[in-house]
């Protein structure tokens, strides 16, 4: 129901740490944002500006059209989910819901309405005379989303909400919020370290790392068109290979192929990228082969990963699981040169 | 069934006879020997303090306390009844607790808002003004009573104009570091999401603290309250100054001291006082240890 | 009822205080100049239990008398509680000290009120011994009165015992010599002796000492000596120090228990092992009140008796130490005017004395008001035989010195070979104590 | 008997009327302070909060704690004279001034303090996992409500002494005598073992106090905690060590530094048993005796100050110790 914006904003706790560093983004009203990146990168120090629990040392937040820069948590109209919850353990779990309400000084019939509602959507019904210590985990993050929900803020902020949870429940909850984002039609910003939380989720991503904002967009830009090595590393399971190679105009020449770039690039050394499924046992006519000699083999079912040595640089592939391959193999591989990307070497940036 | 009550019953339940039964079962056993036997050996010096309160004086000087525990068994309530008969023992407990219940809940209070404060607003030299206060723990109260008497007289907070006030607020004063220290260590170690949960619902700052800290903080304020209670109803020494030893006004303690005369006669009797001087804070004691529970943060945050 | 009076109205006005931070309205002290019927004293001393009973038993007719109530506050803390309302100026009316050391002292700041025109002293002279009023005047006033004493220098004996024993009181120190030989050769311990008293352990030890200088150096030496003037180590003082020793024997050896008995235990005990059936020791030296301490069973005349320790030096003999509860007055109003002077009177007096365990100060209380033949002894004694009676000379010295003296006695009972360096030490005390 | 009844009224009234003013304060105060701008708030709130506290001990404990300074620096009759106070009680080592004192307060230090945390933390776990735990700790508490009068009395017939050739009366030397058949201890009185006799009877009587917090504090951490290091396998010691005892360390220093500074201000069991006699005499025993008997004020204000100093190391302990609380979260 609301935009946010982040305008050339920075965190600052002593003169040289600075944990935010002129961070800039728009997310769309009833959009779901993820922030992404790995711990201590300030994803949750940009999350908590916007909540209101740290002050901001530069730039401007706005909600919607108003800077709140200067406004108190409570009333930004927003709500948060911690990774720990946060319940109030002497208190039930109705009194855990109401308890955001009752600060509204909102009738008592109103809030018993919302609760109910919410707790309805959660599937918490059952469980609203205990306290939060006789739940479980699950039931737990739920009852903290109830909090979230029953107020029904402008924005949602949730804070790694699902780290906690065990693999399972988390694949299924991942789900669930997606279909209470769609149910409440509300701005949702969404702060994780998981890739994949962020890949499913989000419409959008912003990848953050040491405090700079890396990249906004899709999951699908972000994965095709990372802007940078570290997006690039970051996103993608197993990780992008990454393989020292010089251009000279569109030749790539690593330490085991040589490949055939799309377009010119000015002459240099730099670092060449390309994701493990452009790697494959299917030898294209024209694309540059390579051998490789195995290392590991990991079978999953419906893929086949191959890590091994290509020249002198560690590549992996996706292979055809039915591949028959054991680990000291030297195998040819091909290179689906579509999808190649190439790493300045000083600015790390992507050329291509 | 819990979480918790699940994981227990894991624990707990090796296939009988096997070798972590077998170990599981000892080590119950080694527990219960230990705690029992560390018990009992704390207890000694207070058996033999019992024992010898129901003993004649002429047995008590010539004899050891444990050889009353075998026959013949002279044993005589006289030092009990003694000390019951002295006049004045139950205005002076009545005087105990006019003395001992207002000097716990002021410092109680006043020191629940100081470590609200100290931990968890941020202010300038919030670190430097509180070890200030932990180190006045240290400052020796004999030192502190002709200065502030001399104030108490200056404004006339005298006995016999005030009653208790004065000593009231003398034990607040010289309770309150520790009380502060012990509420603000604790207050610090609740969760800090809780405060800003609370905080983006909208609490304030007394909603958090009436509704959150309080409630959360119930074990420490029980904790704090026995022994300033305690402090309070053992002392002899402030009381005598900010009040003094009339009848009228002495406490407990005043009353028990004098059961021996200045030259140390009569002190079998404090055998027989100093249990039923004891039984009051032990009633509060005992009274608030059911606030000693489990997992009051349980469920409220998690790793 | 007075509790209520005080309490219930002000607490409304504290809390408000509290809140505002006010002063509380103070309220003037009662301050009648008429006629001394009403009102109230309050004091402060140290008796309690038994002693505190026999102290009302003397206030009752008082406060028949005049409407005068008296309060009393017990402490034996009376040292702290006194030295702090003093010095904040919220002093009782009246002290009443087992010893003058504190009021002494009180009377050197200029705390205490004059009583030289409060009492009848001409009347004081006639009824007390000069010793009385010479230790109660300091800087020249009259500031301290005395009521009840111990008199100290006798030695206690069974007299059941000793006649069974053929043992007889000696007369002069040589005969009790003598006698101790004769006790040791016939296989009986001569001597109980018990120094443990909390802070003052060490003074049992010390009254011992202080009788055999009195005898043997006499008044003059004895005065220099806690005036600071006279030298631990001089060859008089350091000479009672040895007789002392020569009476508990070399380690100890006359002395029941030996040194870690004396100074382990409480000197009320001093008694019990003597009138154990065998008796484990045949006399003991203490002060007049100590009959008290013996154990209930024992009969004044039948079970105990004294004699007087022996003078080592005739010109001396009858020359007694004596302490005695000290009065002050800290704040003059009719009330404590009036009680001060009761307090003087025999008829006040004799009503402790009939109970017990405390000698008059005052000449007039008749013998016969004593409760037993023993007491009526003493009495008598202090009377008739007594020439010199002197204060005791620890609790004239400062603090300090008085301090270090009954530490000495401790040493100098675990290690009487120690002698010359626990002296030197008093003497270096000596040197500070008095200045400061 | 009615005079207890007619002041009930008054007692009540006080213990609803106190709280209820406090209250009516700290709600008056937030009130006030939300007049204010919003960035002004958090700057002028904690002083409303602290503002009592302060208030209270500034009149009962720091006022006077200056006054002491000032007295320290001054001779019997108020003039000042620099620091000879101080050289007095710190001349003279090792057995002049203070030095004795200071040297018993060394041993109460270390004993006196490891002793209780040891006992203090052992009695905590142990209890918390009996059925019986509550009768238990009231047993190990009892101690706590016993004056320091009686605490004599009781250790009196622990120590007591009589000859070797007489019954003793006193529990230990009953032990010594006819367990161990030696010769009766003269506990109190003889300088090797008499400030450990006073160390312990000190120990029985505070261990309760240390008992309860921390026992308070292990109520405190959640049980899940200790159940998922259980079923991770680990040992009931390494729980301890490993799980336990670091959740337990903010509290642990708490004890640790209130016992630190009890044992710097030991003083009721000394006076009570010993008087500081046989050399047991400790620094707060030696400022009541200067304070007191001595009529010496500015040698006891010099040993309250130098008591003080001694507590500066244990302070910076803690301000380490919440920094890292804070750095954590």
């Amino acid at each position: 129901m609301a935009s946010v914006t982040y305008d050339h904003v920075v965190k600052r706790y002593t003169a040289d740490v600075t944990v935010v560093k002129d961070f800039n983004v728009e997310i769309k009203d009833k959009e779901f944002m993820v922030l992404v990146g790995p711990s201590g990168c300030g994803k949750s120090t940009a999350l908590r500006m916007l909540a209101g629990l740290e002050q901001i040392s530069e730039g401007r937040i706005l909600i919607g059209d108003r800077m709140v820069n200067n406004v108190a948590a409570k009333d930004r109209d927003i709500a948060m989910v911690f990774q720990s919850y946060a319940l109030y353990p002497h208190m039930s779990v109705y009194d855990n819901m109401a308890f955001p309400l009752q600060m509204q000084h909102m009738k008592k019939s109103e809030i018993d309405t919302r609760v109910r509602n919410a707790s309805r959507i959660l599937g918490l019904d059952n469980f609203l005379k205990r306290k939060p210590r006789a739940l479980s985990g699950g039931q737990r993050q739920r009852v903290a989303l109830g909090r979230a929900i029953v107020r029904s803020p402008k924005v949602f902020l949730l804070d790694e909400p699902l780290s906690n949870l065990d693999a399972k429940l988390r694949g299924q909850t991942r789900v669930e919020l997606q279909k209470l984002h769609r149910d409440l039609q509300t701005t949702f910003i969404y702060v994780t370290h998981d890739q994949v939380e962020a890949m499913t989720m989000g419409d959008r991503i912003a990848i953050m790392n040491a405090g700079i904002l890396q990249q906004v967009g899709t999951p699908g830009e972000i994965y095709d068109h990372p802007a940078n090595l570290f997006v690039a590393g970051f996103i993608g399971t197993p990780t992008m290979n990454f393989v020292p190679a010089s251009v000279s105009d569109s030749t790539a020449k690593a330490s085991g192929f040589e490949v055939e770039l799309p377009k010119s690039l000015p002459s240099g050394k730099g670092t060449l990228g390309f994701r493990p499924e452009a790697v494959t046992d299917r030898v294209a006519e024209g694309s540059p082969q390579f051998e490789m000699k195995v290392d590991v083999v990991e079978r999953l079912g419906s893929d086949q990963f191959l890590y091994g040595q290509v020249g002198g640089d560690q590549v992996t592939a996706r292979v055809d699981p039915r591949m028959a391959v054991a680990p000291g193999d030297r195998v040819k591989l091909g290179l689906d040169t579509r999808s190649m990307h190439f790493f300045d070497a000083e600015s790390e940036q992507a050329l291509l | 069934m819990t979480a918790q009550a699940v994981a227990r019953e894991e624990v707990v339940r090796a296939p009988a006879w096997s070798p972590a039964w077998i170990s599981q079962r000892l080590q119950k056993v080694l527990l219960h020997v230990v705690v029992i036997g560390l018990t009992a050996a704390w207890m000694v010096p207070a058996i033999a303090l019992f024992t010898s309160s129901f003993r004649h004086f002429e047995d008590i000087n010539s004899t050891g306390w444990w050889t009353a525990l075998a026959p013949p068994f002279k044993f005589t309530v006289d030092n009990y009844a003694k000390v019951l008969s002295s006049g004045n023992l139950g205005h002076s407990i009545f005087n105990s607790f006019m003395i001992s219940i207002p000097a716990t809940v002021i410092p109680t209070t006043i020191a629940a808002f100081a470590a609200y404060a100290f931990a968890w607003m941020k202010f300038p030299g919030r670190n430097y003004l509180f070890l200030a206060l932990v180190a006045l723990l240290a400052v020796p109260l004999q030192l502190t009573f002709v200065p502030v008497l001399k104030t108490y007289v200056s404004v006339g907070l005298v006995p016999q104009n005030w009653g208790f006030v004065g000593v009231w607020l003398a034990h607040a004063g010289y309770g309150l570091p520790f009380a502060v220290y012990l509420l603000a260590n604790f207050f610090r170690a609740l969760p800090s999401d809780l405060f800003e949960s609370a905080e983006i619902d909208g609490a304030g700052t007394l909603t958090v603290f009436f509704r959150i800290v309080l409630p959360l903080s119930v074990p420490a304020i029980a904790s704090l309250v026995i022994f300033q209670f305690l402090w309070v109803w053992n002392d002899l020494l402030v009381a005598l100054i900010y009040v003094g030893g009339t009848e009228n006004v002495a406490p407990v303690t005043v009353t028990l001291a004098n059961l021996s005369n200045s030259l140390g006669q009569g002190w079998h009797l404090l055998t027989a006082a100093a249990f039923l001087s004891m039984i009051i804070p032990l009633v509060v004691f005992i009274s608030l240890q059911r606030y000693f529970v489990r997992g009051i943060l349980a469920g409220s945050v998690k790793g | 009822m007075r509790l209520i009076r005080f309490t219930r109205i002000p607490v409304i006005a504290a809390v408000a205080a509290l809140v505002a931070g006010a002063c509380a309205p103070g309220a003037s002290n009662p301050n009648p100049t008429g006629a001394v019927h009403g009102g109230s004293v309050s004091v402060i001393g140290v008796w309690s239990d038994g002693e505190l009973d026999s102290f009302n038993a003397v206030i009752a007719p008082f406060t028949q008398q005049t409407g005068i109530t008296v309060n009393f506050e017990a402490s034996r803390d009376q040292d702290a509680i006194l030295t702090t309302r003093v010095a904040a100026g919220n002093p009782p009316d009246l002290a009443a000290a087992p010893s003058p050391t504190l009021l002494t002292r009180f009377a050197n700041q200029r705390k205490l009120v004059p009583l030289d025109n409060i009492v009848d002293m001409n009347k004081m002279k006639q009824d007390y011994a000069k010793t009385w009023i010479d230790q109660g005047t300091v800087n020249g006033h009259l500031v301290q009165i005395f009521s009840w004493a111990s008199i100290k220098g006798f030695i206690w004996y069974n007299p059941k015992v000793w006649t069974a024993k053929g043992y007889t009181p000696p007369k002069t120190w040589g005969d009790l010599i003598n006698l101790q030989t004769k006790m040791k050769s016939n296989g009986d311990t001569p001597w109980c002796v018990t120094v443990n008293s909390g802070a003052a352990t060490g003074w049992p030890g010390s009254d011992i000492q202080k009788e055999i200088a009195l005898g043997q150096v006499g008044p003059a030496v004895y005065d220099k000596w806690w005036q600071g003037k006279q030298k631990w180590t001089s060859p008089e003082i350091k000479g009672a120090w040895q007789s002392f020793g020569q009476l508990l024997g070399a380690n100890d050896a006359n002395v029941y228990g030996g040194a870690n008995y004396i100074v382990n235990t409480d000197f009320g005990k001093v008694g019990d092992p003597m009138f154990q059936n065998p008796p484990k020791c045949m006399m003991l030296n203490q002060a007049s009140f100590i009959t008290t301490f013996f154990p209930k069973s024992t009969v004044a005349g039948q079970d105990y008796d004294y004699f007087t320790m022996p003078s080592q030096n005739s010109a001396n003999e009858g020359d007694r130490v004596g302490a005695a509860d000290a009065w002050s007055m800290f704040h003059d109003t009719p009330q404590a005017r009036a009680l001060l002077n009761y307090l003087l009177t025999p008829e006040a007096q004799e009503v402790w004395v009939k109970r017990g365990g405390k000698i008059a100060v005052n000449n007039k209380v008749p013998v016969n008001d004593y409760p037993d033949s023993v007491s009526q002894k003493i009495a008598k004694d202090l009377v008739n035989n007594t020439k010199v009676l002197k204060y005791d000379a620890g609790d004239l010295m400062p603090s300090d010195m008085k301090n270090a003296y009954w530490q000495a006695i401790v040493a100098f009972i675990q290690d009487q070979s120690k002698l010359d360096s626990i002296l030197a030490n008093l003497d270096k005390v000596q040197s500070s104590a008095y200045t400061s | 008997m009615d005079l207890l009844i007619q002041d009930v009224p008054t007692l009540v009234f006080v213990v609803v009327a106190v709280p209820a003013v406090l209250a009516i304060y700290i709600v008056g105060t937030e009130y006030l302070v939300r007049l204010l701008p919003d960035k002004q708030r958090p700057r002028v709130r904690p002083w409303f909060w602290v503002g009592p506290a302060l208030l209270f001990v500034t009149a009962f404990l720091v006022l006077p704690a200056l006054g002491t300074v000032v007295t320290s620096l001054q001779d019997h009759d108020g003039n000042f004279i620099g620091l000879v106070n101080y050289q007095r009680q710190l001349g003279d080592f090792p057995t002049g001034g203070a030095w004795i004192a200071i040297r018993n307060n060394v041993y109460w230090l270390i004993l006196y303090t490891l002793f209780v945390l040891f006992f203090g933390l052992i009695l905590a776990v142990l209890f918390d996992r009996v059925r019986y735990e509550s009768i238990v700790k009231s047993f190990i508490f009892l101690p706590m409500a016993i004056s320091s009068v009686a605490l004599a009395v009781i250790w009196g017939f622990m120590y007591s002494y009589q000859p070797a050739d007489a019954p003793q009366t006193g529990t230990l030397n009953f032990i010594v005598v006819n367990v161990f058949h030696q010769a009766p201890k003269t506990w109190l009185s003889d300088p090797t073992v008499n400030n450990f006799a006073l160390i312990a009877a000190a120990i029985w009587g505070i261990t309760g106090f240390a008992m309860v917090i921390l026992s308070a504090a292990l109520k405190g951490i959640p049980g899940e905690l200790l159940e998922a290091a259980r079923v991770d396998g680990a040992g009931e010691l390494t729980i301890f060590r490993r799980v336990i005892f670091p959740l337990m360390m903010p509290t642990v220093v708490v004890v640790g530094t209130t016992l630190v500074i009890f044992a710097l201000k030991a003083f009721d069991v000394v006076y009570v048993m010993t008087a500081g006699n046989f050399q047991t005499d400790v620094l707060a025993n030696r400022m009541y005796k200067l304070l007191y008997q001595s009529d010496n004020p500015g040698g006891a204000s010099a040993v309250a100050i130098i008591l003080l100093i001694a507590v500066v190391p244990v302070l910076i302990f803690n301000l380490r110790q919440f920094r890292a609380v804070e750095a954590r979260r």
